[in-house]
């Protein structure tokens, strides 16, 4: 059988793809591309929330925060192996992203400004990822479906965790209260946007669908996650900031303000309040651990040759 | 030390190196949970973790002065560590073997991670000191700039638990021996500062404490 | 902006330079201290200069972006006083002229001092961009990288005593002619931060507050 | 008549050597080593109260902090301009500061603790900078006496600032009065320390009396001081942390015990808690200005040939 039919099988037949196995040079392409901006978003991810470790209110809490950002740096490190099952490497992808040639999730260009954001990350932007990505432990790349379901098990641990610093704060003084609110009504709008643009404006939708690599699509998506939000709120005791939302009998489903797609665009194009600051931080990071880097190199050289020149002796 | 560990988050210079340096600051800090916690019961004066961690100025605090200094590069934090781990080693070990029961099981738990710490410390120390012309210039000026901070380490004190002093051993020959095989020279002893178990620290503490302090106390009383 | 000025304490580039931030820092002090008091009084709630200064958490705070922005290296410093003193001069001069009659005797006095800060970030901002190619990069580095968030300063508002988008003439003006001079370009206008007045503020100004407010905060009720 | 015995008529006469008179080169390099580290004090002593600027308590203490740091460098500038009539300049001065060669007040060696050691240090150092250096302004060399004229002056006034910063303390809140009296526990032995060795160890001493530079003997003023602060402390409501400290009918003077002068050798030799740490500062500072200073020389001197160039088309 031709290799492109035995993909189409595949595929067609629910199963997975797995490195050595023939594939569409576009479909590579396409995953490498979806990866490694996944990983890229785990790494970048780490700066908002990273931001209050040293500023948590109460040791369990930091121990929680330190653990949740440690988390993501692992995430990234399994997305980015497994985007080099795919023949990229991980230098490459980590210099796409220095360079701005590869996106992150524009989630994180978006501020933490107080304690409560990490539970509102926690809670809505968590949320929304794992809405994302739990079809993705089923995508037909063999390799990212399981990093995914390692992924979606952490993550969803992590919503767990910023759901109770929320409830935490709902249910503490005036002011942890109005904290959390604040929160919610920045994080909201934003979290809703992580799910893209409309159905009707998305452009790598229908392929990705076709290949199994999305399974669902922004919008219902977005729906999923409004309706699974709207009652977690209500046990937070928090107010979504959505003086429209409201059930809708007839669609068994929350009607909800659509995010405003054109602030999505601008941030995506490099204009939210934190794109420069996040790009730099990483940038700085990247410069300033060159000379560990180099130095690990030529440790790890030197032994290699000490190990070569000390072999005829032996033999 | 966990606190300036976690001050690395997401800067380290590789992104093993963000997750190295988180675990061992989740060790240093679950380590300090359980101690903080047992003193404030033996004080008996109602003071859990929290309060004593969020609640005390830096007069009160009695840290050694070795972990409250700045970060500086990344050969810099590897010195604190290093340092720090040949120090925590010997002591936890010999804390674990100690007649009080509670804190020979705090001690063997952290015994264990500071195993992991001082290999963590050690083989970069290596790495740095036998890697490029430039790491090993940076990493014995790190050495330099550490070492006077451990003399305090080994101050003796017979009323404590194990006498510091007594740990001064081990730790020579620790250090002696990884900074040998790090191509690194061992600084002379000369000036070495002294005051953290006093409350006499550095100007840097106090900076530390305002932001690690600021959001507990901007909500007197609230829970967390 | 004179707290962080007062980071420049002891680490201006030359020991004159020491002298003139801190002057500036003073002068921005000293305004700050009377609008803030006559704020607090016009609230009527009881709150003086320094319960508003202390005693808000960034969230309340209702500055520009561009004063929060941590000082970088001296060029960058220089930036952000060249752009907050081309807004200031016209600003104080209008409130100057205005009908509150408390308001203009404070722009009055702040409207010469603008002219001295505007002054010195000229004089600095030609030197460093006419200077030798080290600081030429630097600097324009510096300009482009404040830029955006001069934007901010005049969005309009025709509620205000002055509405800042009336002074929006003046500024481009005095920039135009710096910068030609100091042979830098005008950076292109894009991307344009905002939400200071509204309180949404960059991630830097909760740790300037946290430095700023701690001793206040340690002791609740106390005098100073 | 010769120059030697110009100079000795007007030490005799207690007038004033002016820079174009004749000195012996003793008394000038004298002169120069003091003044410089006199200068290298005001500049180094900047840093444990500008430690404090952005942290002061209330607004009116910064501004007062900032204009006393502030003043500090400005005596640095005036002290350096007295020792370059003396024909070294400044930047041959400040380069013996950062390599070491000169010194700097030991007090300054010590960290800064406390917001309440911002007043200790206004109500003691500077109280016994006062006491070492009223004298200073009946020295014989013009330049340095007028100098001093001017430092002591303001000085009075950064003491007397001190002292108000405590007397709020120590009437304060318990939490106030325990740092007021945690900080002069702390300075009150490192500023008897200031006066130097005791006069029986004194190197310097009898040849500056001399020549009328110095006009008090350590012991003497150190005795001036001590009695001047027994007062000033009872108007605080403070202790002076001595147990022996009492009134002596005989001498008519407090007996009071003597600072650990090994710990004052210890520390300018080096080996204080922060003298690393200061000279870091200062070195860091420095460098980091170089390309700022570089710049301004390069400016003044392309502004200086295009006033050449242009003179010829003007003529």
């Amino acid at each position: 059988a031709e290799p492109q039919d035995h993909f189409e099988s595949v595929i067609a037949a629910d199963q997975k793809i797995e490195p050595r196995d023939w594939m569409p040079e576009d479909y590579r392409r396409s995953l490498v591309r979806q990866i490694a901006q996944h990983a890229h978003s785990e790494i970048i991810g780490m700066q908002p929330e990273g931001n209050w470790i040293t500023r948590a209110p109460s040791l369990k809490r930091k121990a929680i925060l330190l653990a949740k950002v440690q988390d993501e740096a692992g995430h990234g490190l399994y997305l980015y192996a497994a985007a080099e099952t795919l023949g990229v490497d991980r230098e490459e992808l980590v210099e796409l992203l220095l360079n701005g040639r590869q996106k992150y999730s524009s989630i994180f260009n978006y501020p933490t400004l107080t304690w409560a954001d990490v539970g509102a990350i926690g809670w809505l932007v968590d949320g929304a990822a794992i809405v994302n990505q739990v079809p993705l432990c089923r995508c037909s790349y063999g390799p990212y479906a399981r990093a995914m379901i390692r992924v979606c098990k952490e993550e969803s641990f992590h919503q767990r965790q910023g759901y109770e610093i929320l409830h935490t704060l709902a249910h503490g003084t005036p002011g942890q209260r109005a904290m959390a609110q604040d929160a919610v009504d920045r994080w909201w709008y934003p979290s809703l946007a992580m799910f893209g643009p409309p159905d009707a404006d998305s452009t790598h939708s229908a392929k990705s669908m076709a290949w199994k690599i999305k399974r669902f699509s922004n919008d219902d998506l977005r729906q999923r996650f409004v309706d699974m939000c709207v009652q977690q709120a209500e046990a937070l005791g928090l107010r979504i900031p959505d003086p429209d939302l409201r059930w809708n009998d007839e669609r068994q489903a929350y009607d909800y303000t659509q995010p405003d797609y054109d602030e999505l665009m601008r941030v995506i194009k490099g204009d939210g309040p934190c794109n420069r600051q996040r790009m730099e931080h990483r940038r700085r990071a990247h410069a300033d651990g060159a000379w560990v880097r180099e130095a690990a190199a030529a440790y790890a050289a030197k032994r290699a040759e000490r190990a070569q020149r000390e072999e005829p002796v032996a033999a | 030390m966990a606190q300036r560990l976690g001050e690395w988050a997401a800067a380290a210079p590789e992104m093993e190196e963000d997750i190295a340096l988180a675990n061992i600051a989740l060790d240093q800090l679950g380590a300090a949970r359980l101690l903080l916690s047992y003193a404030g019961e033996a004080e008996g004066a109602g003071r859990d973790e929290d309060a004593l961690a969020f609640l005390r100025d830096d007069r009160q605090f009695r840290n050694c002065l070795l972990v409250e200094l700045p970060n500086g590069d990344f050969g810099q934090t590897i010195a604190k560590l290093l340092f720090l781990s040949a120090y925590q080693l010997p002591l936890y070990t010999a804390l674990a073997a100690g007649p009080d029961e509670r804190l020979a099981a705090i001690a063997a738990k952290a015994r264990k991670e500071s195993a992991y710490h001082l290999d963590h410390g050690r083989m970069w120390t290596i790495r740095l000191g036998d890697g490029t012309a430039e790491s090993h210039a940076r990493m014995q000026a790190a050495v330099d700039a550490v070492w006077p901070y451990t003399a305090e380490l080994f101050a003796s004190d017979p009323a404590a638990p194990v006498d510091p002093a007594a740990l001064r051993g081990a730790f020579d020959a620790t250090v002696a021996e990884v900074l040998a095989e790090a191509t690194l020279t061992r600084p002379a002893d000369g000036w070495a500062p002294t005051g953290g178990r006093d409350g006499l620290h550095t100007e840097h503490l106090s900076f530390l404490l305002a932001e690690m302090q600021v959001v507990h106390r901007a909500h007197p009383g609230a829970r967390w």
